[in-house]
């Protein structure tokens, strides 16, 4: 009969080694990792609910700044409504522009964070606890700020129902050969997909919020947590579904990206025609995803001080993360373009060539943004672990992968078959102006939403730290995980 | 798909290249028939000239053996239409009545994914609510509906005068003549380059015309089995 | 027997379990204990049963549903509405394996989500023994007992230092039965019911007033004026109606069709006053005008077709003219149908 | 419903079985000027059904058959007659566009007086009133009135006016414009006089013809009868038996007819006299197309230098050789001289040498493809054009206030004649100015009054059609196809109205509307291709077709050579030192634009030039290395100067044009004439002196050279083509 080597006491207060060495080592330990830095959850409960209600002054700064690009966002929607698409630069051939690129960019950042949280937590990684929430709102936000761009895209938006699955007076349906329309349906299964998965892991704590909080906030809390208690019986259940949901959800992600690659794939437009697109969206997506996670944490870190929950070893782990995806997407940029150059047809060498040409500052740009940054520094844990060169990293790479896009839809849009119909594409002011308002939206939503719900899923937490403790072996303390299942 | 024959009409333009003198007597036909507003200066410079037929000016050659060729380009009618699959609303299909493309105007919610995927780009989106200045909309035919913006238009082979006259054959209970029915801009063309007809009733010219030997189709290897076909231009040397 | 509800708080699952087992050694069944936690302990920490999970037929079901829409939308809606697109025929193969994927993903997890929430019969609508403590880290337990036993599963919290334990009738929580159900159920209508809102706007039942520009497009209306005719002098293509002494011919021979039309024709245009066959039966109008012929047949015998033609065209006495409603082939029409009636 | 096709309409009228009736009623004859209410339509006007008019286009003087779609009252679309022999159903870009001027918004909607010339400022004016005023100041100005009508006024019009000026002892009415001018009617007409004694303009039967040298005659673009030629090129690249048919163009820069041509031949501007002396003299020395051709070749060659000529032209003498055995060996050669050729300073003699070529054909006993029209036999003839010299000449007259009175109906001298000229300063010398014409054009802002006439969509008229096709003479009709859009009334009423109170006049013009004398000059005709043995009928038929012609071609003999002696081959001179101006001007009409009447319409301002695919604006057309050597590129603002004026144009760097030439499209550049055509472009006559050409009469408007500099501007092109250099890789499709 094996003994228990728990002790007696909570599991957040473990026994210090009598050996001063080995207590050193301990001591270590908990400064480095999470899981081995084990709090009394009354203390971090109160650490995650207090920063949720604390608004300084640059709170209400950025946030008026950010409502502020926000409304500018949709003022200028609402004049192109009224006005017409004529006000954007679109023109007869580049008919699709910055607000296609848009919905990949938008999608491509928002792809990162189920994927963190499922993947990893099918494969058990304990480096995405204190972070999967903050990368799942990432995809929620940036899903609907994509899915606002089809309907800012189109020319009739009141007539946009004519898209949704139903029939018409006259028994009309969509069309589901139409790539927007796979898209579309795959948008909304990721989007219906993530929320469900979110919330889930949400529930727990949601009833943390509920038992800790008064007046108002205790009743949303309670009815979110659903009548949580946390018995067995809905842990197990809870553990199964997410599980569940993770394993589907992978495969609906990458459906996602691909069906967002489709939609320029499947049309028999020179540059856009190709078969690795599903792939290399996907992974580009991924990439700025997960440069927009680090971004996000960074920026949860700084403000609302949950320096405990998010330290150097998670942005140490994202940083590897970030610099394979590097090398995956340079390998996919590569294969396209080495197909594109080599099969020397006509109208994607001259493709090639308007990058390498007029667009050359911008290719270049993207080129240095996405390759040259991240895999000249990423290889440093120095660099990975310094917030302020992940920081910009990230934005470089969120700048790389947006200039990419734009780069495939309007400039590979603006050569087509027959030569006389080239014509270049400028973006306009309310092209700019839904961009950065749309962005803008993203960290309002993003904003008001870490003042209502946890941004750091503690039971995670408290789960990892739960399993997990230090052993002694020989003459070293290491950490020991407990596979509980 | 191979041309499949079905109780409908194939209705075919052909394009004599020899004969195009790049006129613009089609394009102003074209405007006048079809209610196409006209794009100012400004929108010309931006691109967005609408015309539902172009006809493209091409150089070859230098001075002083410069040739210059036009290339009437419109809606190319393909039987296997890039164009349609991509519309999610089946706002574009296409007719197994007429076999031409159709564009459903109050069906669109202007994605432009066709303008897209349209290889010759002959698809138009309304940028901006078309514009007459009064009493200019006096003039407007009212057989064809002014487009609101936010939708895609195209050339539509004046799908009023085919209807027109194939109601006009049914009421009287006779069969379509060749030639009874011809587009706008076949009707001005002043030199007959284009020439239009039911490619399935033999004996209409088009059906004549199509085994021409200088006969080819625009971006043919993309497989879009138009309905325009096209009759290289030649060239007569001095001497022969 | 009047139940117990009886709630401890531990500080680690050693006790924990140490306590469940003095417990069930009290003769409570397993069943009547329940442990909250706020970190997912296995069952078997506390050598407790796994509850019965009914994941696979939730997810297998919603799997199914999604398949039913996928064919639904693949296969049945163009069947409905056949349209032909890009010669790619009415259901091609690979966007309907797309659509499949995406449907079946989607009703699959909806069908997890579904699983999860009536299992634990989400949401709890009733009021249930907790303590806010839990979510602080601390393990509660919960034991069901009538009051004897009760008061011995106290002391063995007692005994094992308990942090809190809380008593109390369990008559004091009601059964959740089926409210969760009906919650759902009525969510669900809910739901229904927006997503029927865009087939008030697709079919055409709600417009919405404020924006259409279709309806704004410049269109000149057949009945807006000023329509300016050309002066009578101009001659159409077709040809003059009267030019004084050209020759006068019928145009249209008495044929089968031009019979019919004339038939239909006269019976829209003439009947009301002249009756069907001319005999002025049925003219509900004619009947007040005794200067109406009793047989159009006989009175058009005294005239030539061109008088006939002029006076349909253009009336005569009280007889309005017709010109607007008919044009010439059609007053031919009903020219020749007139001849007929007398054969 | 019995309804028919249009196709089907003519065939079943011009059968005689169309739905005509007797009606003995005298009422229905009657002149219906008022409107009719619409609880009576007239006949056919069923909402929803068309009804089509035959009419006569005027947009141009070439004299094309239309057709006009009427719906409810409103022309909806203009289309060629099927029947017309000019344009036989086809119909050009400015033919199409009539209905924009219909339905112009810059119409004057009623007779108004300006308040002072050129302040634009119109106060309306009741139309008793107007005709009034005419009265008054025709009373007033006795013989000192001069009446300016244009190429397109219509022949009843012209007819009436010349009634008019003749009955008042004034001098007969001036009838031209930058058209006759550009088409070189003056000249063409001369050097058929002294060729072959026929002072006609000559048309040419190119669909029968297998060789065409075209020297400057932009035949299928914005020359003469663009459209009548336009459908006999289509049958001539469309022979029986593979024949294609060789056309060779001559001209500095590429024309549409150029880039249709086989070989374009740029050859120097001036020096088209020369090359085509140097056919004749190569025909005669080799003897080629027989002996008959070459005799008289031999007879019309004068001296010239061959090797010379090769070089003006670019070719080696060997090309020259070869393309003038192509034209002498052909069974039916036509020779085409028009366009700048009409305007250099040698005109007369380039057109006779051109036109010499022709004479070549006839020689051998072919058909030949150069013909004239047999004369209508009636008293119907196509009203004379006048030459720049008459107009010189009644500018004269008003400088010495020899005019107190001055109509003008269809012209718009002030934006049709160089600014040298002094046009403008000789109208502020007229007494009074009335203005007849539609829009407000630069000409009506110098006007006291405007009492516009109907357009022709809604007005009457016939037009005798100069230059024919087939052999056929033809006699347009010209009929209301709409109401009046606006209070607008018939010059020709007006008239007929002032001149019944003006004792000279009124006996010569007794008839009570313009209706009455047009009919009464038709009825006068013989039988035409339409039939009809009354008056009424064939009155009617006349309307109904569009036209009175014979039902064939009369029997006309090749034309015959009267002129002795060689043609003159000596080259143009041109006004600039070569030195300071280094460039020649190449004017030449827009094809949509034409003389810049049409700037007015939208449809032509949008319509993308053939050539540069411009529209909206005036470009400079300019050679690439003339380009590279300038420091220019597309888009770039240059000032371009000539000894008489200057004008500022962005560049179009133009493949075909030749390096020593630099063109610019007439056509914009107008300070008026409503607001698609104000203030956009501008008007390279301003370029152009006031030389005569060799014979004295014609205005030589391409005759002088030209200096650009390059300006610090740009302007972006409106080209429909991309603004894309495709690079190497990309050939054209097809």
């Amino acid at each position: 009969m094996l003994e228990s080597r728990a002790t007696v006491g909570p599991y957040w207060e473990k026994p210090v080694p009598d050996d001063e060495h080995l207590a050193q080592q301990v001591e270590h330990g908990r400064e480095q990792h999470l899981m081995l830095d084990a709090r009394p959850p009354a203390e971090l409960n109160q650490l995650t609910l207090a920063t949720m209600r604390q608004t300084g002054p640059r709170f209400w700064i950025a946030l008026a700044g950010l409502g502020a690009m926000t409304l500018a966002f949709l003022t200028a929607w609402a004049i192109q409504i009224f006005s017409g698409l004529g006000i954007t630069g679109l023109n007869r051939s580049v008919m699709w522009g910055p607000y296609i690129a848009n919905l990949i960019y938008f999608i491509g950042i928002g792809h990162a964070g189920t994927f963190i949280s499922a993947a990893l937590r099918l494969m058990r990684m304990d480096f995405r606890r204190p972070i999967a929430r903050a990368a799942e709102t990432i995809t929620l936000f940036g899903l609907a700020c994509a899915a606002l761009f089809p309907i800012i895209h189109v020319g009739r938006i009141w007539k946009l129902f004519y898209m949704m699955p139903i029939p018409n007076q006259r028994e009309l349906w969509p069309n589901f050969r139409s790539a927007l329309f796979w898209d579309m349906m795959a948008i909304t299964t990721y989007l219906i997909g993530s929320t469900l998965f979110m919330f889930v892991a949400l529930i727990p704590d949601f009833a943390m919020a509920r038992d800790h909080t008064t007046g108002w906030r205790r009743k949303v809390y309670g009815a979110l947590s659903l009548g949580w208690r946390g018995t067995d019986g809905e842990w197990h259940r809870l553990e199964v579904v997410s599980n569940i949901l993770s394993f589907v959800i992978i495969p609906v992600m990458f459906s996602v990206h691909t069906g967002v690659s489709w939609n320029l794939s499947m049309a028999i437009q020179p540059g856009w025609h190709s078969a690795i697109f599903g792939p290399f969206f996907v992974v580009g997506a991924l990439y700025s995803g997960v440069a927009a996670v680090i971004l996000v944490m960074i920026i949860v870190r700084k403000t609302m001080r949950y320096g405990y929950f998010m330290r150097e070893e998670h942005f140490n782990a994202m940083g590897i993360f970030l610099l394979i995806l590097t090398l995956s997407w340079i390998y996919f940029y590569f294969a396209e373009w080495i197909t594109n150059w080599y099969g020397n047809l006509p109208l994607e060498k001259a493709i090639q060539a308007m990058l390498t040409g007029p667009l050359a500052p911008m290719f270049y740009l993207m080129l240095f943004c996405n390759i040259v940054v991240p895999l000249g520094t990423l290889w440093s844990r120095r660099v990975r672990t310094s917030l302020p060169a992940m920081f910009i990293i990230g934005i470089l790479i969120q700048i790389g992968m947006y200039i990419e896009r734009v780069l495939i839809v309007a400039g590979s849009l603006s050569r087509n078959e027959l030569p006389f119909n080239w014509v270049n594409y400028t973006p306009h002011w309310p092209e700019v102006t839904v961009t950065l308002g749309t962005l803008a939206f993203l960290g309002l939503l993003y904003m008001v939403f870490t003042r209502f719900v946890p941004i750091i899923p503690v039971w995670e937490v408290y789960e990892g730290q739960a399993m997990q403790e230090s052993r002694r072996v020989g003459r070293a303390v290491v950490s020991t995980r407990t596979e509980v299942h | 798909m191979a041309e499949e024959r079905n109780n409908g009409h194939k209705w075919t333009m052909i394009v004599d290249l020899d004969k195009c003198t790049g006129c613009q007597a089609c394009v102003v036909a074209c405007h006048a028939e079809n209610n196409v507003p006209i794009s100012s200066e400004d929108e010309v410079i931006r691109g967005r000239a609408n015309h539902w037929i172009r006809i493209e000016r091409y150089w070859e050659g230098e001075y002083p053996n410069v040739k210059a060729r036009f290339l009437p380009v419109f809606c190319q009618q393909c039987g296997n239409a890039p164009c349609e699959p991509v519309c999610p609303v089946y706002a574009s299909y296409h007719s197994t009545e007429e076999n031409v493309n159709i564009q459903v105007y109050n069906r669109c919610v202007g994605t432009r994914y066709c303008g897209n995927n349209c290889p010759y780009r002959t698809r138009l989106f309304n940028f901006w609510a078309p514009r007459f200045d009064e009493p200019l909309e006096q003039q407007l035919n009212p057989d064809v509906t002014v487009r609101s913006p936010g939708v895609m238009e195209k050339c539509t082979f004046c799908i009023q005068r085919i209807r027109r006259g194939r109601e006009q054959a049914n009421i009287e209970g006779r069969p379509l003549e060749d030639g009874e029915i011809v587009p706008a801009c076949a009707q001005a063309c002043p030199t007959d380059a284009l020439i239009f007809g039911d490619k399935w009733n033999e004996h209409s010219r088009v059906a004549q015309m199509v085994p021409s030997e200088r006969q080819f189709k625009l971006l043919e290897n993309l497989g879009t089995e138009p309905a325009v076909y096209y009759l290289k231009g030649g060239e007569t040397h001095v001497g022969e | 027997m009047a139940d117990f509800l009886l709630l401890g708080l531990f500080d680690n699952v050693e006790t924990t379990a140490d306590v469940i087992d003095e417990v069930r050694a009290l003769g409570v069944q397993d069943g009547q204990m329940t442990v909250m936690s706020n970190v997912p302990y296995p069952v078997k920490f506390f050598a407790r049963k796994p509850v019965r999970l009914w994941f696979l037929p939730f997810v297998l079901g919603g799997a199914a549903l999604g398949a039913l829409v996928a064919f639904f939308l693949t296969y049945v809606t163009p069947h409905i509405y056949p349209i032909e697109v890009g010669g790619q025929g009415l259901r091609p193969v690979p966007p309907t394996a797309i659509i499949y994927f995406e449907m079946i993903a989607l009703f699959s997890m909806l069908g997890a989500f579904a699983s999860f929430l009536l299992q634990n019969r989400f949401p709890i609508l009733t009021r249930r023994m907790y303590d806010e403590r839990i979510t602080d880290g601390y393990i509660g337990l919960e034991v069901r007992a009538p009051l004897t036993v009760a008061e011995q599963v106290v002391g063995v919290f007692e005994t094992h230092h308990a942090r809190v334990i809380k008593r109390e009738d369990a008559a004091a929580f009601k059964p959740q039965g089926i409210r969760h159900l009906l919650f759902w159920g009525a969510v669900g209508t809910g739901g229904l019911v927006a997503l029927l809102i865009p087939l008030l706007l697709s079919y055409d039942i709600v417009q919405i007033p404020w924006i259409n520009k279709m309806d704004d497009t410049v269109v000149v209306g057949a009945q807006e004026g000023p329509r300016l005719a050309a002066p009578a002098e101009s001659v159409p293509v077709q040809g003059p109606v009267f030019i004084a002494g050209e020759p006068a011919t019928a145009p249209l021979p008495a044929t089968e069709v031009s019979l019919q039309r004339g038939q239909a024709l006269y019976g829209t245009n003439c009947a009301m006053c002249h009756g069907l066959q001319g005999d002025k039966v049925g003219a509900e109008v004619g009947k007040y005008f005794p200067e109406i012929p009793q047989s159009l047949a006989a009175r058009a015998a005294t005239l030539s077709d061109q008088d006939l033609f002029r006076v349909i065209r253009l009336g005569k006495n009280r007889m309005p003219g017709l010109a607007e409603n008919l044009n010439p082939g059609e007053t031919w029409d009903i020219v020749n149908y007139v001849r007929s009636l007398g054969e | 419903m019995i309804h028919f096709t249009r196709r089907e309409f003519l065939k079943v009228s011009a059968a005689g079985t169309a739905t005509a009736i007797l009606a003995g009623c005298a009422q229905e004859t009657e002149r219906w000027v008022a409107l009719e209410p619409y609880v009576r339509a007239p006949e056919e006007q069923l909402a929803g059904v068309p009804n089509w008019y035959a009419s006569t286009c005027r947009m141009c003087p070439a004299g094309c058959g239309i057709i006009v779609r009427v719906m409810n009252g409103r022309a909806v679309k203009i289309e060629g007659n099927p029947e017309h022999p000019i344009n036989r159903g086809k119909l050009c870009a400015r033919g199409q566009s009539g209905l924009q001027l219909l339905y112009n918004p810059d119409r004057v909607t009623g007779a108004v007086r300006q308040e002072e010339r050129g302040s634009r400022k119109f106060e309306p004016l009741a139309w008793n009133e107007a005709i009034n005023t005419l009265y008054e100041k025709l009373d007033a100005a006795g013989d000192a009135v001069a009446l300016w009508a244009g190429s397109t006024t219509s022949g009843h019009l012209y007819d009436l006016f010349a009634r008019y000026a003749g009955a008042v002892g004034a001098s007969a009415p001036l009838r031209h414009d930058l058209t006759s001018a550009l088409n070189g009617v003056g000249t063409l007409t001369a050097a058929n006089d002294a060729l072959f004694g026929r002072s006609a303009l000559p048309s040419y039967a190119l669909a029968q013809a297998d060789v065409i040298f075209s020297f400057g005659a932009d035949f299928l673009g914005a020359w003469l009868s663009a459209t009548g030629f336009g459908v006999e090129f289509g049958q001539f690249r469309s022979q029986p038996f593979g024949k294609r048919g060789l056309l060779v163009q001559f001209e500095p820069k590429m024309s549409i007819t150029g880039a249709k041509a086989d070989r374009w031949v740029p050859v120097q501007p001036g020096a088209e006299a020369l090359v085509a002396a140097a056919l004749l003299r190569i025909i005669a020395d080799e003897g080629f197309g027989g002996p008959a051709r070459a005799e008289l070749a031999a007879t019309l060659a004068g001296d010239v230098d061959l090797d010379a000529a090769a070089v003006t032209c670019d070719l080696a003498l060997a090309d020259l050789v070869a393309l003038a055995r192509a034209f002498a060996e052909a069974e039916c050669p036509v020779a085409i001289p028009g366009g700048a050729l009409a305007g250099a300073s040698n005109g007369v003699a380039a057109v006779t040498a051109v036109q010499a070529l022709n004479a070549l054909a006839g020689a051998a006993g072919g058909a030949g493809g150069l013909g004239f029209m047999p004369a209508v036999p009636a008293t119907l003839v196509a009203p004379p054009a006048s030459s720049y010299a008459d107009a010189q000449a009644l500018i004269a007259r008003m400088n010495a206030g020899e005019i107190k009175l001055l109509l003008v109906h269809g012209a718009n001298p002030v934006y049709d004649l160089p600014p040298g000229s002094g046009i403008a300063d000789a109208l502020a010398k007229v007494g009074t100015i009335i203005s007849f014409n539609p829009l407000v054009d630069e000409t009506s802002a110098l006007a006291d009054y405007i009492l516009p006439d109907r357009t022709y969509l809604e007005g009457w008229g016939y037009e005798v059609v100069q230059p024919g096709f087939q052999g056929l003479p033809v006699i347009n009709s010209q009929q209301p196809v709409v109401g009046p859009f606006y209070d607008v009334r018939p010059t020709g009423d007006v008239l007929l109205t002032a001149a019944r109170g003006i004792p000279a006049a009124a006996p010569a013009l007794p008839w009570t509307d313009e209706v009455a004398f047009i009919k009464e000059q038709i009825t006068a005709l013989p039988k035409g291709a339409s039939g009809g043995d009354d008056d009424e009928v064939r009155w009617a038929r006349f309307l109904q077709h569009g036209g009175w012609w014979p039902e064939a071609a009369p029997e006309s003999a090749a034309p015959e050579l009267t002129a002795q002696g060689p043609v003159a081959a000596a080259p143009a001179a041109f006004e600039g030192d070569e030195g300071q101006y280094p460039y020649y001007l190449h004017l030449y009409p827009s094809v949509l634009l034409g003389d810049g009447r049409g700037a007015s319409l939208p449809w032509l301002q949008g319509a993308p030039d053939p050539l540069t695919t411009v529209a909206w604006q005036t470009w400079v057309e300019i050679n690439p290395a003339t380009a590279q050597a300038l420091g220019v590129d597309h888009g770039d603002m240059v000032h371009v100067e000539s000894p008489h004026g200057a004008v500022e144009a962005p560049v179009y760097v133009f493949p075909a044009i030749r390096p020593d030439t630099v063109a610019i499209p007439l056509g914009q550049g107008h300070s008026d004439l409503g607001r698609y055509a104000r203030e956009r472009g501008s008007h390279a006559l301003h370029l152009v002196g006031v030389t005569l050409d060799d014979a004295g009469a014609n205005l030589a408007w391409s005759s002088v050279r030209v200096k650009i500099t390059r300006l610090d501007k740009k302007q972006a092109l409106a080209r429909l083509e991309s603004t894309i250099d495709p690079g190497e890789d990309i050939h054209v499709p097809f």
